[in-house]
C-alpha cells in the first residue's frame, strides 16, 4: 500500500491537529486570531506542493481500492484547498467581528470539512464515500451553527440542515444499499464494470433515482435546495462561502465518480433525472431570487441556480462537459468567496440587506469594484471568468445536442440561457445598490489585510480565468484527458 | 437462511421502515421526534444491507460492515442533532420544529 | 472652354458664392450681398454665353461623373451620376433662373435692406439658385431628384425666413410635407421607370421606351409612371390637390415669391413633365392616358385658382393664386402634347418674367404702405409711378393683351388644345383668361388706382428695386415674341418635343418579346395584378393572354407656332371683357362687389374660403394622422412594451408566490424532498422506456 | 503587411486609458480625467485616419491589418483582428462618435471619472466587435459595450433611468444570450469546428450547413442581434432608454451600438447562413417595414425631443434591415451607408438634445418654443440634423435610403416591390415628424420669459457638432468613395447568397 | 412453520407495528420507547442473517446509547406529558399520501428485481474459519482500516461539534 497517495490528506489531518493542539496550548481568553494565519498558512503550503508536484499516472488506489488518488480527485483537491484557504483568510477577522469566542475549534472543524471533502473527492467505494461525506456534514453542521449564542437563526439553521440533510443522506444510503443487493459490490470500479452489462430493472432505476436525489441535495438542485437559503443567510458569512463553494464543488465530486463513472453506462436514465431538476432549478431559483432582500439568501438562490448550469456539463457527460465543470466550479469558486468576502466586509457594521451595499462605489470603489466583477461574472458577463464558464458549459452542451442529437439538452441548454437574463436582473440590482443608489454612510468599508490578500487572489482569478483561461484549461485537460 | 422467507420479505419491511420514518420526519411535531423519524430510515437501509449480504452476497462481508459503519455515524449523527435540538429548547422553551422559521422566503 | 465645362460652373457659382458666405462672412451685411451678388450676375452671364452658343448647335450635350457605384447582379455596376445636360430647354431654363434671380437679388438689397436676417437671406438665395440651376442642368432623373429636394429645402427656409411668426413656421412646414407628398410619387415613378427601362438619363428615356419589353402588351404601367412622376409636378407646381402650400407659402420675404413661389422653383413641375414627356406620350399606347390626366389636373386648377383669385384681398395671395392657375394653364398645355409642350415651356418662359414683376411690384408696395391687404391702399400709381406702371405692364401681360408676353404663350397654348381636340379644356382656357384679367385688374384698380387711404405716406422705391421692375417689364412687353417665327427658327423649334419614329415600330415588336422573353412574365404578371388589365384570352402556346392588337394612336406633330386669329381674337376679347368688367366693378363702382358677393351666399363663401380645401387637409391631419400617430405610441408604450413588461412582472410574481413556498419549516422542505423523490420517480417512468 | 497591430492599438487605446484611469487618477483631477479621454479617443480617431490611409481600397472585400492570436485553441477562441471595407467604416463611425461622444460630455460635473472610464470602455469594446472576426472575441466584446450602458443610464440619466437602464439591458442582454447558442451551433455546425467568421463562410459556402439547419439558425442569429438594431417589436428598449441616457450615451447608443446590432446581422447571420437568410428574409422585411411605418408615425405623437428621436431611430433602422433583407447588393449597400449615416444623424440629434437640454432643463416640445433665437448655432445645426433625418439629399442619409428603396425594389421578388413602395410612404411621415420638432422647438416666438438669457453653444459644444455635419456633409455630396468601401466587403456577402456570381 | 420463520414473520410485524407507533404515538417518551422496541427487533432479524457482530452493535450503540440520549433529550426538553397536543403538524396528510406512494414504488421495484446473488469465492485452501465476530474484526482492521480511521474522526468532530453547540453562551 502506497501511503504516499494519501500524503496531502495526512497533511491536512496533521494541520487540524496543529489547530487543535495550538488552542489548547493558548491561554484562556487569549486572542486566537492567528489560529486564521496558521490555518491560511497550513492551506497555502499545502495547495502549493499539489499545484507543484505532477498529476498522478493514472489510478492509484490505496486501502484496497477504497480510496483512488487519481488526476480528478487531485483537481478537486485543489478546488477545497483553495476555497479553504479563501474561507480561512475571511475567517481571520470575521470570527472577531462576530465574537466567536471559539476559534480554535471552529478552524479545527474548518480543517475537518477540508479534509473530509479531500476525502469524499478520492473515495473509491461507495462506503469511503459515505463516511466522508458523513464527516463532511457533521463538520457543516457544527460549523453552520456555531454562531449560536448570537442569535435564534443559526440554531435554526443548524437543525434544518441537520435534518434535510440527514434525509438526503438516508435516501443516498438507502440507494446505496439496493445498488449493493443489486451488483454484490460497493467498489466504484466494480460497480461500473457490472452497470455495463446491467438490465433496465425498476430496483436499478430506483436507486439511482435515491442516489441521484442524495447527490442533488449536495449541489442543491430544486427541489433539494431548500436547505440552502435558510442555511446560507444563517451561518457565518465566511462558512456561507465555504459551503456554496466547496460542498457543492463536492457534490461535483460525488456526481462525476458516482454517475459518470460507475453509472457511465447508464448516462440515459440519470440524465433524465438531472434534467428535470435542471428545469425546475433554472426557474425556481432565479425567479425566487428576484424577491430576496436579504443579500446571503440572494447568493444562495444564485448558487442554486449556478448549480443548475454545472448540471450542463454533467448531463452532457463528455470529456469537454467534465472539463467545462471542473473550470466552471474554479470560477465559481473564486466569484462566489470574493462576493461573499465583500458581503462580508460591508455587512459588519452594516446591514446584511441588498440595502447595505448602498452607494459602496461611494464609500470603498475597490471593494465596489470587486464585488462588480463577481456580480458580473456570476451573470456570465466577459471578461470575466463566468463568462468563459458557462460559454464553455453551454458549449460541451450544444455539442452533444447537436452533434449527438440530444434535443432535450439543447432545449434545456436554450433555457438555461433564457433564465440566466433572469438571472442577469438580481445581479444588476446589487450593481444598482452599489453604484446608483446613494448611501446615507459615507464612510468607506474596513477591509483588513487578510480580506483585501482574499479579495486580491479572487479578483486575479476570476480576470485570468476570464481573459486567458487557456493554461487552466491545459492543466485541466491533464486531469482529464 | 430462514425458510419460507425470501430476500423479498426483508425488503418489503425495510420499505415499510423507511417510509413510515419519512412520514415521521414530516409530520412529527418534535424535533426529537423528527430525530427518530430519521433513525428508522438509517435503520431501514441498515436492514437492507445486512439481507442482502446475508441472501446474496454471502462471500464477503461488506454489506455488515457498511451497516456497522452507518449505525455509528447514525450515533453520531443523533448526537449533533439532540445537540442542536437542546440548544433550540435553550433559546425558544420548544422544541416545536414548525415554530422554527425565522428564515423563510 | 467647352459647352461641358461651362454648364458645370454655372451653377457651381452660387454655390461658391454661398460657401464663400458660409464660411467667411460672418453675417456681414455688406460683404455677403455682394459676393451673392456677383456669382449670381456671373452665372447670368454664363448662361447668357451659353444660350446663345445653343442657339447655334442646339444639340443635347451630356456630361457627368459616378455619384454612386454599386455592383450589381443584374447592372454590372449600377451607377447613378451627376452631371450636366445642356439643350435648349436646360438653357432657356438657365437663363430664366439666373436672370430672375439676378434680379431678385438685386432687388433684395433694397427690400431687405432693414432686415437683420439680410445676411441669412442671400445665402438661402444663393442656395436656392444653385439648387435650382442644378436642377435645370440635371441629365437624369436621380440628379433632377436630388435638386427637386434641395430646391424644395430652400423653398422651406426662406418661406420660414421669420422665424418668430407663427403662421410662417406653419406655412413652411405645410409647404414641406405637402411637396413631400408629391416628391413620394415622383420617387417611386423614378423607381418603376430606371427599374425597368434600366436607365433614368433623360437622353436614354426615349429610345429604351419601345425596346423594353417589360410592360407587356396592355402598356398599363407605363401611364402609371408617367401619372406617378406627375406627382411631383402637381407638387411642386402647386396643381390640385396638392396647391395648398403655395398661398400659404406668401409667408416668406415678397423676393422669395418672385423668384421661387412665381418664376422658377414652382416651374420645375412643369419643366420636369417636359423633360420626360415621351414617357407619357409613350403611355398613350397603353390604357391609361397619361397626358388626359394632366390636361385636365392642370385645367381644372387654373380655373379653380382663378376663381379663387377673384375673391381674396391680400395681395400676395391673389398673385399666388394667380400663380397656380397660369401654373394650371401651363400643365394643361403640356397635356395637350405636340406643340402642347412647347406652349408649356413657352409660357413657363414668358410667366416668369411678368409673374415676377408683379411679385417684386406688390413688394414694393408692400414696402411702401406696409401692409397686405388690398383694401388699405388705393391710389398709389401716383406716388409710386414706377410701380405702378411696371405692375400695370405686367397686369396686361398675364391677361394676354397684344403685344405682350401672355398674349403670345396664352395663344400658344389655346392653339394646342385646339390642335388636340380638347374641346372641353380649351373652353375652360377661355374662361379662365376671362377670370384672369378680371382679378388682375381688380387689383391692379384697388391697388394703384382710386382713393387713397387716409393716413400713410407711401413713396416709390429706391433704384435697387425699381430697376428690376423695369427690366422685367420690358421683358414682359417683348419676350414673347420669342414665339415667332424668326426665319425657321423660334422658339418651338428649339424645344419641343417629337415622338420617336422608332417607337412605334419598337412597340409591336415588344409585344412579341413579352411572350418570349422570360423576365417579362413576371412583370407582366405585376402589372396586371397591380394595375388589373382587362383579362385577354390565353393563347394556346404560352397560357399568357396573347397582345392587345395595336392601336396607336396618331402623334401630335409639334409645328411652328402660326398665330391663328380664330383662336387670338376671341381670346383677347375675352381678356378685354375682363379687364373691362374690372375697371367697371372697381373703378368706376357700378355695382358693390360686395353686394355681389352676399347674393352669391354660400358659393361665395365657399370660393372665399378657398373651397375649404385647407380645412379639410386640416381635418385630415388632426382627426386621422395624429390620431393614428397616438394609437401608434399607444400602442407601442402599452402593448408592445406592455409585453415586455408584462413578462418582467410575471417572473416577479412567480417569485413572489414561489417564494412562499419556502415557508420557513424544515418539514415542509422534507415534503418538497419527498415529492421531488416521487418526481424523479415519475420522470424515471415517462422518460425510460 | 504591419508590424504594427493597429487594430489593437485603436481599440485598446481608449479601454486601457479607461483602465489606467481607473486605477490611478483620483476622482479630483476630473480635467486631468477629460483630457485623458479626449486623448485616447483622440488617437483612435487619428489611427482610424491612418488606417483609412493605410487601407487597400481595391482588396476592400478582403481581410486587412490581420492580427491572430490563439487564446484557446481547443475551442477554437482565437483572438483575430482584421478589417475589410465594411469593418472600416464602422470604426470610422464609432471612432467619430466616441471622440465627439467625449466632447460633448465635457460639462460632466457629478462622477465624473466613472463616467468617462465607462464610456472609454464602451468604445474601445465597440472598436473590437466591428474589427473581430472570431465569433467568440466578437461575441465578448459585444457584451463588454453593452453591459456599461447600464451604469451609464443608471447613474447620470435622467427620467425613469433605473426602469429605462434595466429594460435596456436585459433586452439587449437577453438577444445576446440567443446569440450565443447561434454561436455555439456555428461552430459544432462546421468541420472542422471554427469559430473565425471567414472560416465558417467557407464551410457555408461548401454547404456544411443544411437548409435544416440554417432555416433553424437564422432567425436566432438574426433576432439575438435584431434587438440591438431595434427589430420591431424588440425595439421597446430604445425609447425610454434613449430618453433616460446622458447625451453622450444617447449618441453612443443610437449612433454605435445600434449599428453593432445590425453589422451582426449582416456580419453573422446573414454571412453565415444564407440559406436560412433567403428563407427568412421576407419576414424581416416585413419587420423591418413595420420599423419604418411604425417608428415614423409613432414619432409624431412624442413630445419629448428624445423620445422623437429615439422612434425615428426606429424608423431608420427598420431601413437598414430592410436593405439587409433585400439580400441584394444594392440594398445591403444602403444598409450599410445608412448605418453609418443613421449613427452619425442621429449622434448629431442626442448632442445638440442635450445641449438644448442643459439650457432649458426641458426636453418637453410644449415648453419649447423660439429658440432659434437664443441659440441659432444649435438651431441651424438641429434643422441640417434634421433635414438628413428626412433624407434629405446632400446629406449622408439620402443615399443610403435611396440605395435601399432601389434595393428593395429592384429585386426579382413582386413581395419586395410592394415592401419598398409601402416603405417609400415613410417620407412623407418622417418630414411631418421633423419639421413639427423644428417648429415648435426652435421656431416661433419665446415661449417662456428666462430663454431669453440662454446663450448658443460654446466653443467646445461646437467642435463635435461641426465634425459630424461635415461628415454628413461630405458624405452626402459625394457618396462614391464611401461606397467603394461597402461595396468591396459586400461582395462576399453577395457572393455567398448568390446573388452574385463567387 | 419453522421457528425462525415464525420469529422472523413475528418481529417484521412487530417493528412495523412500533416503527408507526413511533412516528404517530402522542407522548414522545413512549415514542422513544417504540423506537427501541423496533430497534431491538431489528436486532433479532440480524442474528436470524447471521449478523451477530452487526446485532450486538445494533444493541450496544442505539438501544444503549442512541437511545439513552434521545430520552435525556426529551426530558430535557419537557416534551413528556405535553400529550394533550396533537403530535402530528398540518403536513400529517401530504406526507401520509406521499409516504404510502413512496412505500408502493418502493415494494414494487424491489420486488421486481432480479436478485441474483454473486458466486462466494472459494474460501482457502487452510484459512482458519472465522466467525462473525472476528470476521468482521479482521475486516475492520485490514480491509476497512481506512473508513475506519475516518469513522474515528467523525467521532471525533461530532463530540466536539456537539459540545459547540450544546454549550450555554458565557455572555
Amino acid at each position: 500500500m502506497n501511503l504516499q497517495l494519501i500524503l496531502p490528506e495526512f497533511a491536512v489531518l496533521g494541520l487540524g491537529l496543529l489547530v487543535f493542539f495550538l488552542d489548547l496550548l493558548a491561554p484562556e481568553g487569549a486572542s486566537r486570531r492567528y489560529l486564521g494565519w496558521v490555518c491560511a498558512a497550513g492551506f497555502a503550503v499545502i495547495l502549493a506542493v499539489l499545484l507543484a508536484s505532477p498529476f498522478p499516472q493514472g489510478p492509484s488506489t490505496a486501502f484496497g481500492g477504497l480510496f483512488i488518488a487519481d488526476s480528478l480527485a487531485r483537481v478537486f483537491e485543489v478546488l477545497f484547498l483553495s476555497a479553504a484557504l479563501l474561507a480561512s483568510l475571511a475567517s481571520v477577522d470575521a470570527l472577531e467581528a462576530r465574537g466567536v469566542a471559539w476559534a480554535g475549534e471552529y478552524y479545527f472543524l474548518l480543517v475537518m470539512v477540508t479534509l473530509a471533502m479531500m476525502c469524499l473527492a478520492s473515495a473509491g467505494d461507495l462506503l469511503s464515500l459515505y463516511v466522508a461525506l458523513e464527516l463532511n456534514s457533521l463538520g457543516f453542521y457544527a460549523l453552520v451553527s456555531i454562531l449560536k449564542g448570537r442569535s435564534l437563526v443559526s440554531s435554526e439553521a443548524g437543525i434544518k440542515y441537520l435534518i434535510l440533510g440527514a434525509i438526503a443522506s438516508a435516501l443516498l444510503l438507502y440507494g446505496f444499499s439496493i445498488l449493493y443487493g443489486l451488483s454484490g459490490t460497493l467498489s466504484l470500479q466494480g460497480l461500473a464494470a457490472w452497470s455495463q452489462g446491467a438490465a433496465h430493472s425498476p430496483a436499478l432505476l430506483l436507486a439511482l433515482a435515491l442516489v441521484t436525489a442524495g447527490l442533488a441535495f449536495k449541489v442543491s438542485l430544486v427541489p433539494f435546495h431548500m436547505w440552502a437559503p435558510d442555511v446560507y443567510q444563517a451561518a457565518p458569512t465566511p462558512i456561507t462561502a465555504f459551503l456554496s463553494v466547496a460542498s457543492k464543488a463536492a457534490g461535483l465530486a460525488l456526481l462525476m465518480r458516482v454517475l459518470d463513472t460507475s453509472f457511465h453506462s447508464l448516462a440515459g436514465v440519470w440524465d433524465k433525472l438531472l434534467m428535470v431538476m435542471m428545469a425546475l432549478t433554472f426557474v425556481w431559483a432565479n425567479v425566487v431570487a428576484l424577491k430576496q432582500r436579504d443579500l446571503k439568501r440572494l447568493m444562495a438562490y444564485s448558487s442554486v441556480a449556478q448549480a443548475g448550469y454545472l448540471m450542463i456539463g454533467i448531463v452532457a457527460g463528455t470529456p469537454l462537459g467534465l472539463q467545462a465543470v471542473l473550470f466552471y466550479a474554479l470560477v465559481y469558486l473564486f466569484t462566489n468567496m470574493a462576493a461573499f468576502q465583500v458581503i462580508q466586509l460591508v455587512s459588519v457594521k452594516g446591514s446584511p440587506e441588498l440595502s447595505g451595499l448602498k452607494g459602496l462605489a461611494r464609500r470603498s470603489p475597490g471593494l465596489a469594484l470587486i464585488m462588480l466583477c463577481a456580480v458580473l461574472s456570476l451573470g456570465g458577463i466577459p471578461p470575466f471568468g463566468g463568462f468563459f464558464g458557462k460559454y464553455f458549459l453551454f458549449a460541451a452542451g450544444v455539442q452533444e445536442g447537436l452533434l449527438s442529437g440530444r434535443v432535450w439538452l439543447l432545449a434545456l441548454v436554450a433555457f438555461a440561457v433564457v433564465m440566466s437574463i433572469v438571472s442577469l436582473f438580481y445581479y444588476l440590482v446589487i450593481i444598482k445598490q452599489m453604484y446608483i443608489e446613494p448611501s446615507a454612510d459615507e464612510a468607506p468599508v474596513a477591509a483588513p489585510a487578510a480580506a483585501r490578500i482574499a479579495l486580491g487572489l479572487c479578483t486575479l482569478m476570476i480576470l485570468v480565468t476570464g481573459v486567458y483561461p487557456s493554461p487552466i484549461l491545459d492543466w485541466l485537460k491533464q486531469a482529464l484527458p | 437462511m430462514i425458510p419460507g422467507v425470501g430476500i423479498g420479505h426483508f425488503l418489503v419491511l425495510s420499505a415499510a421502515l423507511f417510509s413510515v420514518g419519512l412520514y415521521g420526519v414530516i409530520a412529527r411535531r418534535s424535533a426529537v421526534g423528527v430525530l427518530m423519524g430519521l433513525e428508522l430510515m438509517f435503520n431501514a437501509a441498515n436492514l437492507n444491507l445486512v439481507a442482502f449480504n446475508a441472501y446474496l452476497h454471502s462471500g464477503a462481508m461488506a454489506g455488515q460492515m457498511f451497516t456497522l459503519f452507518t449505525i455509528t455515524i447514525a450515533a453520531a449523527e443523533a448526537t449533533v442533532g439532540l445537540a442542536l435540538v437542546v440548544s433550540i429548547f435553550r433559546a425558544r422553551r420548544s422544541v416545536r420544529l414548525e415554530h422554527v422559521d425565522l428564515l423563510k422566503g | 472652354m467647352t459647352f461641358s465645362t461651362a454648364t458645370w460652373i454655372v451653377p457651381l457659382l452660387p454655390l461658391g458664392g454661398f460657401l464663400f458666405n458660409f464660411l467667411f462672412g460672418r453675417g456681414s451685411r455688406r460683404l455677403v450681398p455682394r459676393v451673392a451678388l456677383l456669382a449670381v450676375g456671373s452665372a447670368l452671364a454664363l448662361s447668357l454665353v451659353l444660350a446663345a452658343q445653343v442657339l447655334g448647335d442646339p444639340a443635347p450635350k451630356v456630361d457627368g461623373i459616378p455619384w454612386l457605384s454599386v455592383t450589381n447582379q443584374v447592372f454590372g455596376h449600377f451607377t447613378i451620376s451627376v452631371g450636366t445636360l445642356l439643350d435648349p430647354l436646360s438653357a432657356m431654363m438657365l437663363v430664366v433662373v439666373t436672370l430672375v434671380s439676378f434680379l431678385v437679388h438685386l432687388y433684395s438689397l433694397g427690400y431687405m435692406s432693414e432686415d437683420p436676417g439680410l445676411a441669412r437671406f442671400f445665402m438661402y438665395l444663393g442656395l436656392f439658385t444653385f439648387s435650382m440651376l442644378g436642377l435645370v442642368v440635371s441629365p437624369n432623373l436621380f440628379q433632377m431628384y436630388i435638386f427637386w429636394e434641395l430646391v424644395g429645402l430652400c423653398s422651406y427656409l426662406l418661406i420660414g425666413f421669420y422665424t418668430t411668426k407663427p403662421e410662417a413656421n406653419q406655412a413652411c412646414k405645410k409647404a414641406f410635407v405637402v411637396n413631400r407628398v408629391g416628391d413620394l410619387g415622383m420617387f417611386l415613378g423614378i423607381l418603376f421607370l430606371s427599374y425597368y427601362l434600366g436607365t433614368s438619363d433623360f437622353s436614354a428615356i426615349a429610345a429604351h421606351l419601345g425596346s423594353w419589353p417589360l410592360f407587356g402588351p396592355a402598356w398599363l404601367p407605363l401611364g402609371a409612371v408617367a401619372l406617378l412622376l406627375f406627382c411631383g409636378a402637381v407638387g411642386k407646381s402647386a396643381q390640385f390637390p396638392l396647391h395648398v402650400w403655395l398661398p400659404d407659402a406668401m409667408e416668406g420675404p415678397t423676393p422669395v415669391s418672385a423668384l421661387i413661389h412665381a418664376a422658377t422653383m414652382v416651374a420645375a413641375g412643369v419643366f420636369m413633365v417636359a423633360r420626360v414627356y415621351a414617357v407619357f406620350d409613350a403611355s398613350l399606347m397603353g390604357s391609361v392616358n397619361a397626358p388626359l390626366v394632366v390636361a385636365c389636373v392642370g385645367g381644372f386648377t387654373s380655373l379653380f385658382a382663378a376663381t379663387i383669385a377673384c375673391t381674396q384681398f391680400d395681395i400676395k395671395r391673389v398673385l399666388a393664386y394667380s400663380t397656380l392657375s397660369q401654373l394650371g394653364y401651363m400643365v394643361m398645355a403640356l397635356g395637350a402634347g405636340g406643340l402642347g409642350v412647347t406652349a408649356g415651356a413657352f409660357h413657363l418662359f414668358t410667366h416668369a418674367f411678368f409673374k415676377a414683376l408683379l411679385f417684386l411690384g406688390a413688394g414694393s408696395v408692400i414696402h411702401a404702405v406696409h401692409s397686405n391687404d388690398v383694401r388699405a391702399m388705393g391710389g398709389l400709381r401716383r406716388k409710386m409711378p414706377l410701380t405702378g406702371i411696371t405692375f400695370l405692364v405686367a397686369s396686361l401681360a398675364i391677361s394676354g393683351i397684344w403685344p405682350f408676353a401672355g398674349f403670345f404663350s396664352k395663344d400658344m397654348i389655346l392653339a394646342a388644345l385646339k390642335d388636340a381636340h380638347m374641346t372641353g379644356l380649351y373652353v375652360l382656357a377661355a374662361a379662365v383668361a376671362f377670370l384672369t384679367a378680371f382679378y388682375m385688374f381688380r387689383l391692379y384698380f384697388l391697388t394703384f388706382e382710386g382713393k387713397e387711404p387716409e393716413h400713410g405716406h407711401p413713396h416709390e422705391s429706391p433704384w435697387t428695386m425699381t430697376l428690376p421692375l423695369v427690366v422685367l417689364a420690358v421683358l414682359s412687353l417683348g419676350a414673347g415674341f420669342a414665339g415667332l417665327d424668326f426665319g425657321g427658327r423660334s422658339f418651338g423649334s428649339y424645344i419641343r418635343f417629337d415622338r420617336s419614329p422608332t417607337l412605334a415600330s419598337d412597340w409591336t415588336r415588344a409585344q412579341g418579346l413579352a411572350l418570349a422573353h422570360p423576365k417579362a412574365v413576371g412583370d407582366y404578371r405585376l402589372a396586371t395584378a397591380l394595375w388589373a388589365a382587362p383579362a385577354l384570352p390565353p393563347t394556346a402556346a404560352t397560357g399568357l393572354p396573347a397582345p392587345a392588337p395595336a392601336t396607336i394612336p396618331p402623334a401630335q406633330e409639334s409645328r411652328a407656332f402660326v398665330l391663328d386669329y380664330s383662336v387670338a381674337v376671341p381670346a383677347t376679347l375675352l381678356g378685354l371683357a375682363g379687364i373691362f368688367l374690372a375697371f367697371g366693378v372697381y373703378r368706376l363702382k357700378w355695382i358693390d362687389p360686395g353686394r355681389v358677393a352676399r347674393a352669391l351666399g354660400p358659393v361665395y363663401t365657399t370660393v372665399y374660403n378657398k373651397y375649404y380645401v385647407d380645412e379639410f387637409y386640416r381635418w385630415m391631419m388632426d382627426h386621422v394622422y395624429y390620431v393614428v400617430s397616438g394609437a401608434i405610441a399607444w400602442f407601442d408604450r402599452h402593448v408592445v412594451d406592455g409585453v415586455m413588461n408584462g413578462l418582467a412582472l410575471l417572473m416577479q410574481v412567480a417569485g413572489g408566490a414561489l417564494r412562499r413556498l419556502q415557508t420557513g419549516r424544515a418539514q415542509a422542505y422534507a415534503l418538497a424532498m419527498l415529492g421531488g423523490i416521487l418526481i424523479l420517480l415519475g420522470a424515471l417512468k415517462v422518460f425510460v422506456p | 503587411m504591419n508590424a504594427f497591430p493597429i487594430l489593437s492599438a485603436i481599440w485598446l487605446a481608449p479601454f486601457v486609458t479607461g483602465l489606467l484611469i481607473m486605477a490611478f487618477v483620483p476622482d479630483t483631477r476630473i480635467q486631468a480625467i477629460k483630457w485623458l479621454s479626449l486623448g485616447a479617443s483622440g488617437l483612435s480617431l487619428l489611427l482610424t485616419v491612418w488606417l483609412l490611409a493605410q487601407f487597400d481600397y481595391g482588396r476592400a472585400g478582403q481581410l486587412q491589418f490581420a492580427e491572430r492570436f490563439s487564446l484557446v485553441p481547443s475551442l477554437g477562441v482565437e483572438y483575430h483582428l482584421g478589417a475589410d471595407g465594411i469593418s472600416l467604416l464602422m470604426v470610422v463611425l464609432n471612432s467619430l462618435i466616441l471622440f465627439t461622444g467625449v466632447l460633448a460630455s465635457w460639462g460632466l460635473k457629478h462622477r465624473g471619472k466613472e463616467f468617462f472610464v465607462l464610456l472609454l470602455l464602451l468604445g474601445g469594446g465597440v472598436f473590437g466587435v466591428f474589427t473581430s472576426f472570431n465569433l467568440y472575441v466578437f461575441f465578448a466584446l459585444y457584451e463588454v459595450a453593452v453591459l456599461p450602458m447600464y451604469l451609464l443610464i443608471g447613474i447620470w440619466g435622467t427620467g425613469p433611468k433605473e426602469y429605462s437602464a434595466m429594460k435596456l439591458t436585459l433586452m439587449l442582454m437577453g438577444g445576446s444570450a440567443f446569440l450565443l447558442l447561434g454561436i455555439l451551433a456555428l461552430y459544432y455546425g462546421s468541420t472542422p469546428h471554427t469559430l473565425d467568421i471567414f472560416e465558417l463562410n467557407k464551410a457555408a459556402m461548401a454547404g456544411q450547413f443544411s437548409p435544416g439547419f440554417q432555416k433553424l439558425w437564422f432567425p436566432v442569429l438574426f433576432l439575438g442581434f435584431g434587438v440591438l438594431a431595434a427589430l420591431w417589436p424588440l425595439h421597446t428598449w430604445s425609447p425610454d432608454g434613449h430618453a433616460s441616457a446622458p447625451t453622450a450615451v444617447s449618441m453612443l447608443h443610437a449612433g454605435v451600438l445600434m449599428k453593432l446590432g445590425a453589422y451582426g446581422c449582416l456580419r453573422v447571420a446573414i454571412f453565415l447562413l444564407p440559406a436560412g437568410a433567403h428563407f427568412w428574409a421576407p419576414l424581416i422585411a416585413v419587420l423591418a417595414l413595420v420599423n419604418i411605418v411604425y417608428g415614423s408615425i409613432g414619432a409624431a405623437a412624442q413630445t419629448d425631443l428624445k423620445y422623437v428621436t429615439a422612434y425615428s431611430s426606429v424608423s431608420h433602422m427598420g431601413l437598414v434591415l430592410l436593405g439587409l433583407a433585400t439580400l441584394d447588393t444594392l440594398g445591403m449597400n444602403g444598409a450599410v451607408l445608412q448605418m453609418f449615416a443613421h449613427g452619425i444623424m442621429t449622434g448629431t440629434f442626442f448632442a445638440l438634445i442635450g445641449m438644448t437640454y442643459g439650457r432649458t432643463h426641458t426636453r418637453l416640445m410644449p415648453k419649447l418654443g423660439g429658440l432659434a433665437q437664443v441659440m441659432p448655432f444649435i438651431a441651424a445645426a438641429y434643422v441640417i440634423a434634421g433635414m438628413a433625418g428626412l433624407g434629405l439629399p446632400g446629406l449622408s442619409s439620402f443615399p443610403a435610403e435611396l440605395l435601399v428603396f432601389l434595393g428593395a425594389y429592384f429585386t426579382q421578388d413582386l413581395f419586395f416591390k410592394v415592401v419598398a413602395v409601402i416603405a417609400l410612404t415613410s417620407i412623407v411621415f418622417t418630414a411631418l415628424y421633423v419639421l413639427r420638432v423644428l417648429q415648435k422647438t426652435f421656431y416661433g416666438p419665446i415661449t417662456e420669459p428666462h430663454y431669453k438669457e440662454l446663450g448658443d453653444a460654446t466653443l467646445v459644444e461646437r467642435i463635435p457638432v461641426v465634425i459630424l455635419i461635415t461628415v454628413m456633409v461630405l458624405v452626402g455630396v459625394y457618396p462614391f468613395p464611401v461606397l467603394r468601401l461597402i461595396d468591396g466587403g459586400l461582395i462576399a456577402v453577395a457572393q455567398t447568397l448568390g446573388s452574385l456570381p463567387r | 412453520m419453522q421457528l425462525s420463520t415464525a420469529i422472523f414473520y413475528l418481529c417484521a410485524g412487530l417493528s412495523v407495528f412500533s416503527a408507526v407507533r413511533v412516528v404517530t404515538v402522542r407522548n414522545v417518551f413512549h415514542a422513544a420507547l417504540f423506537l427501541a422496541l423496533t430497534l431491538a427487533l431489528l436486532a433479532v432479524l440480524y442474528l436470524l442473517l447471521n449478523a451477530e457482530f452487526v446485532a450486538v452493535v445494533q444493541l450496544l450503540v442505539y438501544v444503549g446509547a442512541v437511545i439513552v440520549l434521545i430520552i435525556f433529550a426529551v426530558m430535557l426538553t419537557a416534551q413528556i406529558g405535553d400529550a394533550g397536543v396533537g403530535q402530528t403538524n398540518r403536513l400529517a396528510v401530504p406526507a401520509a399520501l406521499g409516504c404510502a406512494a413512496l412505500f408502493l414504488v418502493l415494494q414494487k421495484a424491489l420486488l421486481s428485481a432480479p436478485w441474483a446473488p454473486t458466486e462466494a469465492p472459494a474460501p482457502a485452501a487452510g484459512a482458519p474459519v472465522l466467525s462473525n465476530l472476528q470476521a468482521v474484526g479482521m475486516s475492520l482492521l485490514n480491509d476497512y482500516v481506512y473508513p475506519f480511521e475516518l469513522t474515528a474522526l467523525i467521532l471525533f468532530t461530532a463530540l466536539i461539534g456537539a459540545v459547540l453547540i450544546a454549550r450555554k453562551d458565557t455572555e
